[in-house]
């Protein structure tokens, strides 16, 4: 494989199919674990609504309380801000878009390029930080395991590796992005079987725990 | 074809910078030769043929650059036009072959372009070459 | 094996052609035509986009450029009943007539014109008489004895620089060679002078496909949209240039082609009696008039022509399995049911065999040609070995009373007081080529000023895109796209299954005119036209054999594309 | 054979002027891209240089690398032929046929055995492959190539089929198709891609060497960098279209009229490195965008088979569905696994589970 556009050619071709299928049925599988493994039925008399309570902690628990806040302001800034940094740099850019709209039909207005590079670069200084954050906090570092640096890992690399490709920072252009598109496919594959599955799974699990505190009248 | 440059007053722009992003990059170029000039005396040749131009801008920057007080022509290995733009210093230099066909477009930014000037090594003719026409001329020349 | 005269390769053609031939005495009584290069292009396009095949195709040949490119998109768009608008056609129209214009002309300064010229005499010409010699044939403007002063001047410091360069080795000197020295020298600074002008007219192509050589194009239409308001589109001024374009082609060909050929032509009527052999002509016909592909608007007629009889014009249909046959018999390919079949182009089938089917091992000095002696085919029309190219189109516009050509072949036929059998022979195939390339250079008015009218009436559109998703295509679908190109008729047949190209032929004019033997022993009409009526002068300076070969315009990368992908001798040794 | 004249008497003798002389250094420095304060530097060199010996070999190919070299404006193919080169061997341009050109190969190979330029177009047919699947004059391409190397001061693989196998090699590659650089191992070789390469980055290429008398530099693939440094998509006049994510979606909407980008017809001007873009075509008239036609890539190797023209870059090259599957089942399995595990998991928690009711909790207490 010394030729860069017989690389991208395999990661934008074979390698491409596989990681798709991994990813789709490997959250499938883990989507269906989770469902199957069922809710006890509750007989108590419901005393209030699912639907309601579970959207409304879907929206609460996304913003951190003002203890939270307090508590751990840098966790919760830098954590919103290359999130939605990365959702930009993910859902907005033109390239990508195109990607999505050939892989589903489906397709939306872009950023303007400018727009999605900032954002970029924010995201990247942001994951930067959280790991600094992580290695000298001493409780932090306590707690994390392997997995946390993995998924630190192959988060930080499609942004790191888009970035270069978009300025043609590294070359030649086609193993640029050859390695771009192998980042996002790794992080595809790595997604179901690690807590990266929170993409699909947090929001479920705020509904989740919201309906029940709805049903039983409390407020989560 | 490579039409020659017409300084058409009907697209002559409005005063103000171009707005358009190829233009830009060379009007700061000269801008920085001609403070270059003016600060040391030494000149700058900018190639024009090599730009990513949209189909027009050549024509809107030659336009927008405009026309000065001097005109020449050059018959060397086909014609070379020249003229100062509106702005002094700035010159087109504007090299063509046999066919009419464009070698090269270049700005240079000096007191006159070096095509103009009459080699050295010719000069040093110039003498011999008189005395010869001199010299044909007593022979019942001219 | 008796020995042979072999002339490989045949240079100031495209591809590799080499041809062996016996001789009787000083005349040939055997010729033998051989591709020598293969690469395989149709086993390539198995299974890619049909859309992508234009660019694949093309690449089948440099030097006209553009033919391939076009069949191939007439391919796909016969085979889904796909309709082009009436712009995307007139454009087309424009970029084929200029592409034989710019072919031609390059042919015959560049390829053809050294069989005739000598350079080197070209040095003892008095600039003076080859300017009055220039003036008395036509009115072009450079033809001043300065000129051909200069041109004199630049030649003879390139001769006594030392380093010929091109020139190196030519036959200078030959008997055969008869022009005076002025007409030489005229030649020469046209040879010149049409290396000048030939940047000029490939900028036609440039406008229309953004570059030249290989153009684009696009299944649907053509690339680029019309908009007099948009810098980034074919606007007034684009458009304008396109008719500077054309009026530049047409001086040329007026004021120096035209008269050049005539001139030549007059030194060499002998060569007007030998070189045809066949006897048998083929044109699918084209550059149609309207929107739609129709052959009854098309200004080349489509038909056959048998046995030299211009009062019949047979049909011509390329779907019939009957009609358009392949035949391998002295090619290194194997059928698999058999190698004395034909076959029909949708189930063309070609298996690399260069080992078992005759092929000698290089270095080798003859060809066997008992057995298979050419990458080449032999395409057949009901069987018949037959002729295309300029020859066959003036034969066709001639018997189907092209009023233009008639005026055009019996003035040029009463100049050199020649009868029309003259038409049968070299020196009647480069003329024809030489008044073809008359009629298309006018024609390109036509075409130009409907395209006009058309902007002018608000008529923009330039693409369809009602079937350019392949979703939107049948399972299966099949076509012929067919064309003329400068050299002959062209057809591309495509078999699309799934949206993918299940099978791909393209029978090509070269393929028809170089091609070896067939089953029956009948030659192609390179051999035909060399055999049993050429004398060579000198066998160790075969001049003669390149005049009559050069008059076809060999070009035998298009010949020679064919490979199949099931074959023992297909190896894969990509470096990935 | 005379010595051969240097550039500059050659000039003199035709009656060119010093002002001349200065115009065509100038068109010299502007062809080989180099900045024009060069161009007494040039005038100095071209003093001195002598046409080198070319001996062109075309191989695989379409010829289309020589229409275009032909297509040159600045020096034009009269020049180059009269004036820059002396094109000693050269199928499509040379006078003689047969038996005689192949002469004229051998006697320029002797005359200037360690100094010729040896340029060739087209693949040709490697070691494994069968040797009659290419041959000039019965001696295989192979053959002709390496005995024209061993006395070429260096090569230039013209075309993208010369420098990286270009068409023949395309999937599958029936013939076997090598470029000149697997075959060459102890030559300089540059490489100018393109198919066929702009005009004037031959003649640049060519002029570079005569000027100096060495090769340009070149970048990683052995492309002059002063020509392929730059990606289109960088000097794209319709760049800024693509930062606005404005786009045309087919070929005569109002994008393509209006002049937007054409990525989503598959452009491939951001992997595509070489000069289209400022140099553009036959004589600066256009280039495929410019003419609405989405860039091919036809200057990278492997681009005939970099998925599809009208595919835009970062869609997937093809979608295989038996892969997906086989992909899909490994996903499942793996998943399957985990839901397997944390089933049982589950389980043996429900099993080691000691229930109690209220009303023992309340009498332990």
């Amino acid at each position: 494989m010394s030729d860069p556009m017989a690389f991208l050619l395999w990661v934008k071709g074979p390698m491409f199919n596989w990681a798709l299928a991994i990813f789709a049925l490997g959250t499938l599988a883990r989507l269906l674990e989770i469902f199957l493994l069922g809710r006890r039925p509750n007989y108590a008399e419901p005393r209030g609504g699912e639907w309601g309570p579970g959207l409304r902690t879907v929206l609460t628990r996304s913003v951190a309380d003002p203890g939270t806040f307090q508590r751990a302001p840098f966790d919760v800034l830098v954590g919103w801000i290359w999130h939605v940094g990365f959702l930009i740099a993910l859902l907005l850019f033109i390239p990508h878009i195109e990607l999505i709209q050939a892989l589903i039909g489906l397709g939306w207005p872009g950023l303007p390029n400018p727009v999605v590079d900032a954002a970029t670069a924010v995201t990247l200084v942001a994951l930067v930080a959280t790991l600094i954050h992580r290695l000298r906090h001493p409780v932090k570092r306590h707690l994390s395991t392997a997995e946390d640096y993995l998924i630190w890992t192959v988060t930080f690399l499609p942004l790191i590796t888009g970035y270069l490709a978009y300025h043609r920072l590294i070359g030649p252009y086609p193993l640029a992005l050859g390695l771009h598109i192998l980042a996002a496919e790794i992080f595809l594959i790595v997604l179901p079987f690690t807590k990266l599955t929170h993409i699909f799974t947090a929001f479920i699990a705020r509904w989740y725990n919201g309906a029940i505190f709805g049903r039983k009248g409390v407020q989560s | 074809m490579t039409g020659g440059s017409v300084s058409d007053p009907a697209t002559m722009p409005a005063a103000g910078g171009p707005d358009w992003d190829a233009a830009k990059a060379i009007l700061n170029e000269v801008r920085h030769a001609l403070r270059h000039f003016v600060a040391t005396g030494e000149s700058t040749l900018i190639d024009l043929r090599a730009q990513p131009f949209a189909p027009g801008d050549l024509e809107r920057l030659l336009a927008w650059l405009g026309r000065g007080e001097v005109e020449a022509r050059v018959e060397a290995l086909g014609p070379t036009r020249v003229w100062e733009s509106a702005v002094p210093g700035v010159w087109l230099v504007d090299h063509r072959d046999g066919d009419d066909q464009r070698l090269t477009l270049q700005i240079e930014v000096a007191e006159f372009p070096e095509i103009l000037r009459s080699p050295a090594q010719d000069i040093e003719q110039a003498v011999a070459i008189l005395d010869a026409r001199l010299g044909a001329a007593a022979d019942g020349g001219p | 094996m008796t020995e042979r005269v072999v002339v490989d390769p045949i240079t100031r053609i495209e591809g590799h052609l080499r041809i062996e031939a016996e001789l009787s005495g000083d005349t040939i009584i055997g010729a033998y035509s051989s591709g020598t290069m293969v690469r395989g292009i149709e086993t390539i396009l198995r299974g890619r986009d049909p859309r992508d095949a234009w660019a694949f195709t093309q690449r089948i040949c440099g030097v006209c450029t553009l033919v391939h490119g076009i069949a191939a998109v007439r391919a796909v768009e016969d085979a889904l009943g796909y309709e082009i608008p009436a712009n995307a056609q007139l454009i087309r129209n424009l970029m084929i007539g200029a592409q034989f214009v710019h072919d031609h002309v390059m042919h015959f300064y560049h390829l053809h014109a050294l069989d005739w010229v000598d350079i080197v005499s070209a040095l003892q010409a008095d600039p003076k008489q080859t300017s009055a010699l220039a003036q008395s044939i036509s009115d072009y403007p450079k033809s001043s004895p300065g000129y051909f002063a200069d041109v004199q001047r630049r030649l003879k410091g390139f001769v006594e620089g030392g380093q010929l360069g091109i020139f190196a080795n030519g036959y200078w000197g030959h008997p055969a060679y008869r022009l005076p020295a002025e007409a030489n020298l005229m030649a020469v600074a046209h040879y010149l002078e049409a290396l000048a002008w030939q940047r000029d007219a490939a900028r036609l192509l440039t406008i229309f496909g953004g570059k030249n050589p290989h153009p684009n194009f696009v299944v649907g239409g053509v690339t680029s949209p019309i908009d007099l308001d948009s810098d980034s589109a074919l606007n007034a001024k684009r458009l304008a240039q396109v008719r500077t374009i054309i009026d530049g082609m047409q001086t040329f060909v007026d004021q120096v082609y035209l008269p050049d050929t005539l001139a030549i032509a007059g030194f060499y009527k002998d060569w007007a009696e030998r070189g045809e052999g066949l006897g048998n002509f083929l044109c699918y016909g084209d550059l149609p008039a309207g929107a739609a592909l129709d052959p009854a608007t098309f200004l080349f007629p489509r038909g056959v022509i048998l046995d030299r009889d211009l009062s019949r014009l047979h049909d011509v249909d390329l779907h019939a399995d009957d009609e358009i046959q392949e035949f391998i018999a002295h090619s290194w390919y194997d059928y698999s049911a058999g190698n004395d079949q034909g076959l029909h182009p949708y189930d063309g089938e070609t298996n690399l065999s260069y080992d078992a089917r005759g092929g000698v091992a290089p270095p080798y000095r003859q060809l066997d040609v008992a057995q298979g002696y050419s990458w080449l085919k032999s395409p057949r029309w009901k069987g018949r070995s037959v002729e295309v190219g300029p020859l066959a189109r003036v034969l066709m516009l001639y018997a189907s009373g092209h009023e233009q050509t008639r005026g055009l072949v019996d003035s040029a036929l009463a100049r050199l007081d020649l009868p029309v059998e003259a038409l049968f022979s070299t020196l009647g195939r480069t003329a024809a080529r030489t008044l073809e390339t008359k009629v298309i250079a006018d024609a390109l008015d036509g075409w130009y000023d409907a395209l006009i009218g058309n902007v002018r009436a608000g008529e923009l559109a330039t693409f369809n895109d009602r079937l350019w998703e392949p979703a939107t295509w049948p399972r299966e679908a099949r076509g012929a796209g067919f064309m003329e190109a400068p050299r002959g008729a062209l057809g591309h047949w495509i078999v699309i299954e799934d949206g993918r190209i299940a099978n791909y032929q393209a029978v090509v004019p070269s393929t028809w005119n170089a091609g070896p033997r067939d089953p029956d022993g009948v030659p192609g009409a390179y051999e035909a036209a060399l055999q049993d009526n050429t004398q060579l002068v000198d066998a160790q300076q075969p001049l003669e054999i390149l005049r009559t070969i050069h008059s076809f315009d060999p070009c035998i990368a298009c010949a020679v594309h064919l490979s199949d992908p099931h074959t023992g001798e297909s190896i894969d040794i990509r470096v990935t | 054979m005379a010595a051969s004249k240097t550039l500059g008497e050659r000039l003199r003798e035709r009656g060119v002027s010093r002002r001349g002389f200065l115009k065509y250094c100038a068109a010299t420095a502007s062809l080989m891209a180099l900045p024009p304060s060069m161009a007494p530097a040039i005038a100095a060199a071209l003093e001195r240089a002598r046409r080198p010996s070319v001996i062109w070999l075309s191989f695989q190919e379409c010829t289309g690398c020589t229409e275009s070299l032909t297509r040159s404006f600045s020096p034009t193919i009269e020049d180059l032929i009269l004036d820059v080169v002396s094109l000693d061997y050269h199928h499509t341009l040379q006078a003689a046929s047969g038996e005689a050109a192949e002469r004229a190969r051998e006697e320029a190979m002797r005359a200037h055995w360690g100094e010729y330029l040896l340029v060739v177009d087209g693949s040709l047919p490697g070691p494994r492959a069968n040797p009659g699947y290419s041959t000039i004059a019965g001696i295989s391409n192979l053959q002709m190539l390496e005995e024209a190397l061993a006395g070429a001061a260096a090569v230039i693989a013209i075309g993208t089929c010369a420098a990286f196998g270009g068409l023949p090699q395309a999937r599958p590659n029936p013939t076997g198709a090598v470029s000149v650089s697997d075959i060459v191992t102890d030559k300089p070789v540059i490489n100018v891609p393109g198919c066929p390469p702009v005009p004037m980055v031959i003649t640049g290429v060519l002029a570079q060497y005569l000027v100096f008398g060495q090769l340009p530099e070149l970048d990683e693939y052995r492309r002059p960098r002063a020509f392929y440094g730059q990606a289109i998509h960088d000097r794209c006049y319709r760049r800024p279209f693509y930062d606005k994510g404005l786009f045309a979606e087919t070929f005569d909407d109002e994008g393509a009229r209006a002049g937007w980008c054409l990525y989503r017809l598959g452009c491939k001007g951001p992997s595509t490195y070489n000069a289209c873009a400022t140099m553009r075509w036959n004589g600066g008239t256009s280039w495929p965008v410019e003419a609405g036609a989405p860039c091919l890539g036809c200057s990278e190797a492997s681009f005939w088979d970099a998925g599809g023209f009208y595919r835009a870059l970062s869609v997937p090259a093809e979608i295989d569905g038996a892969r997906i599957l086989a992909a899909g089942a490994v996903g499942a399995v793996v998943g399957g696994a985990a839901v397997a595990l944390t089933r049982r998991r589950v389980r043996a928690g429900e099993q080691a589970r000691e229930p109690v009711t209220v009303d023992e909790l309340e009498q332990r207490q």
